[in-house]
């Protein structure tokens, strides 16, 4: 058991013949990720590391019946590639393109809910069950099976902490990035419904960032649902100035909140254990194991 | 991307909605000319900031001449840190009542949401929960004239008014989504005469959507290294201490500013190399932050996207180019990360493989110096 | 017991003010149906059958919960009218209103199916649960609570049936009008499955006519999940010339289907007792209760 | 409502779909003036009925001489019960391939569906199912150019050719969607120079979404006794038996006129008053049913949203205006019943309360008479 991918998930790549899509196509084949089909419009017919090439995922649907998508296609052509794969009946679609327009965003996941698709990002670096799977753009070489979830808002500061862990031993039953955007698919409550569910899930990692709310919904999970796996939080911007608001309506609706003291606040009111540097994750967690 | 009042009411305006007879003044003259047409008339500073008013930002004016003399006043002034370049020369409205709207993105709920209050004005963020009305909108449904309708009711408006704000609500709604905004904003929406008018005006433009409105300029905010930079395709944002830090990714680069501030350092910027930046912009943004001055400079690159051959070929580079230069701490691990080091020791340049060793590295570093 | 509505369904009206309107909701009232409110843009505040009006449905379901919204709209305006309630959360949108543009339809529809509401119609006569609540314009008189359900896309030939049974003292469980409209909500096979499931329902009627294939699916339906509770069903349309046709599109969807032939072939291979007559029907259900 | 194939053309031109170049005729001299201008042509009956080139509605002509022969033929014949008032002559085109390509919707499930076979012409109807692509669309993705490619790749386009067929895909569908149309059709959508053109167009509008189609010309289809009826909001259409029938609703209108076949009598028209009319148009409808001859009418009311006490006034009205009539035989139950008997009785006008016997008494007094 993982979370919302294993050894046998079957993955499409759009934008297969792009330069990263190409690169990290290559890199979760040798990862071992089956990747079974690749799109890109006008190349159908072709053959990209072996993988066959379409022109449209109804197509490559008919011929593979991929369980998950990932999305490799600049920003402007994105929205239409996340929708394709969503309307074509893919139910996991990971959206590694970042600069997405807002309301392409806003409009995709409205979509991907009719049709009860699972929408990670966009602008994330993806996820990755240690040694089955990996469907993304992180490292291959930090991460290690075992008990801890990991879920991160950024990419970088999570394969810091995944390194960290691997470092003393402790592996990860998988990790999610949601995403660097103010709005994404997956968010951090769900993740955490996910890994608590999970029976392979023994500790949890959150790496947050200042900005939105996110974290301080987090937080409210944990405490009202009574999550009992043990859960550490690395929240980055301690140090950033006060924001330039986005106008009135901005902080009418943050009220308060998305400041790097007000999720520190709710996260240590929920009981988690909050890391003051991104290397004493690991620790924490062996603690709390 | 912030648009300044007088750009975002001529949107409003070619779209419909009523906004106060003015004109954008570049001196004194063009002020008193302005004032001559409109008679009294508020001077207004364009910056791309809110509190203005409070912050003495506008002027009333009787005649011209006060109208010149207060944009003289106003012009070359600076206002919550931004120099004031340019002046709205409005007519004076006799406002009976202010009302607020606004429509935004609710990050949390994933989808525009319209705010609306019956006590606008200067105060509207003290306003209490109970006189503001918080609509959000599901996007398949959008904001149609019945929800228009209740948020006007819930306002406590009637007859005339009620409709003017219907209509006007729909088209704010309209530009929020014709201009890819973040935000659109009202604050006050005034009650003049018995009928509503827009006397400020606030459009947020999605950066990342700019792309498909070709029609709307852009207006380039901040100094100029952060648009030579922000050219790059990077992010970066100044700072007022002298370690420059270049990290990748938005996550990692806050994690070192709180970590170089937590070790007794103080960062001089903030630069996201951010996802698959290759070795040409980062040599170019790695160039310019070195001619700025900084005592020292911090590298960490976690690499994902970003291969870490490309950062020590970008890092060669520059030292290639400019030869001798302030000490350069590179944390690096990740990503083609043994072709780096290999590259890197061909250089004779060292990097550190744990953060808080290059942390401390550079703090240490200023500190010699 | 009984289908989607009951004595305790409260009821918003859409259009209270308007001719039809106001003299359905005398009806509706007449017959004990608790009708709770009324909207009309323009006219809230008013009263209309000691009923109150609002200017919003979301004014009216905030101050009294409704269940069921009936639309009394003008079809130009009977879209927004049904969108508005379906928003504002009400479960049941019974749409009254005729000619209301095809593609209004469908996109109501699409609207509906994401918040889980039901719609009935559009250009229905409504539905009805014999002494406890009806819905629509059917005639108070007609009815009696009892054992067969009836659903019609016709208003007076089902009157016409229910009147027949009523006469020799079979009442109703409930009765639904589908609509008369090319594409409507609720339909034939949605019915027969409400009725399937509901104790108070032992025999079913279907009404049905010409054109479309609701009438062979419902067929379908009946032989494929081996409905148990008998079927009597009244096709018009025995004497229509051949219908001009829609283009070749028409037919190559129909392919066949949609003639009275193929809807008395398909439900008598189904076992659905056929009546030529309508008001054989009603001798019919008795033979097999 | 369907439109002629001329008028179809027009609007996917208008559109930027790709049409033959012709002119509408209603003369043989206009069509030999269009013949010497655009050289070969096809002279195309313009009838709104499918199946006009098997029945003999399109004919060539090499010269103008022969255009104007045909177009003489043509006008003033009748196909398929249709008469032929003008005539579509346009340059003839070198056919090298036939597609089909339509946008209708399935009631079935709700929603447009496109239509796409790689065998169009004459024949579609007849093309084995798996030459024929169905592509169902959700109305909340709509029609996207990835579907249009995949259609076009299912109809085994390769080329220019799959890139012209995914644009006017999209075009055709968004006129489908723009003019509010039941069907869109293009039957043979032509390869010609190795481009596609629609030979042939088909456009039928919802008459319920007409209102809002200001712009499309209403075209009055139908004998003028069925215009009339149709202008009092009544459903109309005309049959060849001799019994007048008025009902109310579709379904009991139908299902009278299977009685009254099954009873051995014949319908002179079915006539639908449909929800909720009222006296007046009721009572027009039947004054113009009356001046048609019938040997006798059949009313068969059962009172929903139609109240008997109008129909009854409706019928007491004709009756007071016209004087003695042909047998009126009145079967009438529901809303207002009892009102209807007493206004009847006191102008001693019978009725049944039972369809059977109601639809015996007409039959009877036809054949009495």
């Amino acid at each position: 058991m993982s979370v919302l991918i294993n050894e046998e998930t079957k993955v499409l790549i759009q934008g297969i013949t792009g330069s990263q899509g190409f690169f990290h196509t290559r890199q979760m084949l040798a990862y071992g990720t089956r990747v079974v089909a690749g799109v890109t419009p006008g190349k159908g017919g072709e053959q990209v590391l072996n993988i066959p090439v379409y022109n449209t995922v109804r197509e490559a649907v008919e011929k593979h019946e991929p369980d998950a998508a990932a999305i490799f296609v600049p920003a402007a052509k994105a929205y239409e590639a996340a929708v394709e794969s969503v309307e074509a009946g893919i139910k996991l679609v990971v959206i590694i393109s970042e600069h997405l327009p807002l309301q392409d965003t806003i409009k995709l996941l409205v979509l991907a809910k009719t049709r009860g698709v699972t929408i990670i990002g966009p602008n994330t670096f993806g996820i990755i069950v240690p040694s089955k799977c990996k469907i993304g753009i992180m490292p291959n070489t930090i991460y290690r099976p075992g008990p801890v979830g990991i879920v991160a808002r950024s990419g970088t500061l999570s394969y810091e902490v995944a390194s960290g862990l691997s470092g003393i031993g402790l592996g990860q039953s998988t990790v999610i990035g949601i995403g660097g955007d103010r709005v994404v698919g997956l968010n951090f409550v769900e993740c955490l419904e996910l890994f608590a569910r999970d029976p392979l899930t023994e500790a949890i990692v959150m790496v947050g960032e200042i900005g939105g709310t996110a974290e301080e919904e987090a937080a409210t999970y944990i405490k009202n649902k009574k999550l009992i796996k043990p859960v550490v939080a690395y929240v980055a911007g301690s140090s950033a100035p006060p924001g330039k608001r986005m106008g009135h309506a901005g902080a009418i609706i943050e009220r308060g909140r998305g400041t790097y003291q007000s999720k520190i606040r709710a996260l240590t009111e929920a009981g988690v254990k909050v890391a003051t540097y991104p290397w004493e994750v690991a620790g924490l967690i062996r603690q709390l194991l | 991307m912030k648009l300044y009042e007088y750009l975002a009411k001529e949107i409003f305006s070619k779209n419909g909605l009523p906004v106060p007879k003015g004109y954008l003044c570049l001196s004194p003259e063009d002020a008193a000319r302005a004032a001559l047409e409109l008679g009294p008339v508020a001077v207004k500073a364009q910056i791309l900031a809110g509190g203005r008013g409070k912050a003495g930002g506008i002027t009333f004016a009787a005649t011209p001449e006060e109208a010149g003399i207060a944009t003289a006043r106003l012009l070359g002034s600076e206002i919550r840190g931004y120099p004031v370049t340019r002046v709205l020369v409005e007519e004076k409205l006799n406002i009976q009542g202010e009302l607020y709207l606004g429509f935004t993105v609710d990050t949390s709920d994933r989808r525009p949401v319209a705010l609306a209050s019956c006590q606008g004005g200067v105060n509207i963020e003290e306003v209490p929960p109970e006189k503001l009305v918080r609509l959000l909108i599901d996007p398949l449904f959008g904001f149609s004239s019945y929800s228009a309708l209740y948020l006007g009711l819930r306002l406590g408006l009637k007859g005339e008014l009620l409709k003017e704000f219907v209509s006007l609500a729909l088209i704010l709604y309209w530009i929020f989504m014709k201009y890819d905004a973040e935000l659109v904003e009202i604050n006050p929406l005034a009650i003049v005469e018995g009928h509503l008018i827009a006397a400020d005006a606030r459009l947020n433009i999605d950066d990342d959507a700019l792309y498909r409105h070709p029609e709307i300029e852009v207006i380039e905010d901040g100094s100029e290294l952060e648009k030579a930079i922000k050219n790059l395709g990077l992010a970066y944002v100044q700072l007022d201490g002298n370690i420059a830090v270049l990290a990748n990714g938005a996550g990692i680069t806050m994690a070192t500013l709180d970590t170089l501030e937590k070790f007794g350092g103080r960062a001089a910027n903030f630069l996201d190399a951010g996802g698959g930046a290759g070795a040409e912009p980062m040599a170019k943004a790695l160039d310019l932050i070195l001619d700025t001055g900084p005592r020292a400079v911090l590298i960490n690159i976690f690499g994902g996207i970003t291969r870490c051959d490309e950062v020590a070929r970008a890092l060669i580079q520059v030292k290639e180019k400019r030869g001798q230069t302030v000490p350069i701490i590179l944390r690096l691990v990740g990503t083609n990360e043994d072709e780096a080091y290999r590259l890197l020791k061909t250089y004779g340049i060292e990097a550190f493989k744990g953060m808080p060793e290059a942390v401390a590295a550079v703090v240490s570093a200023t500190q010699k110096l």
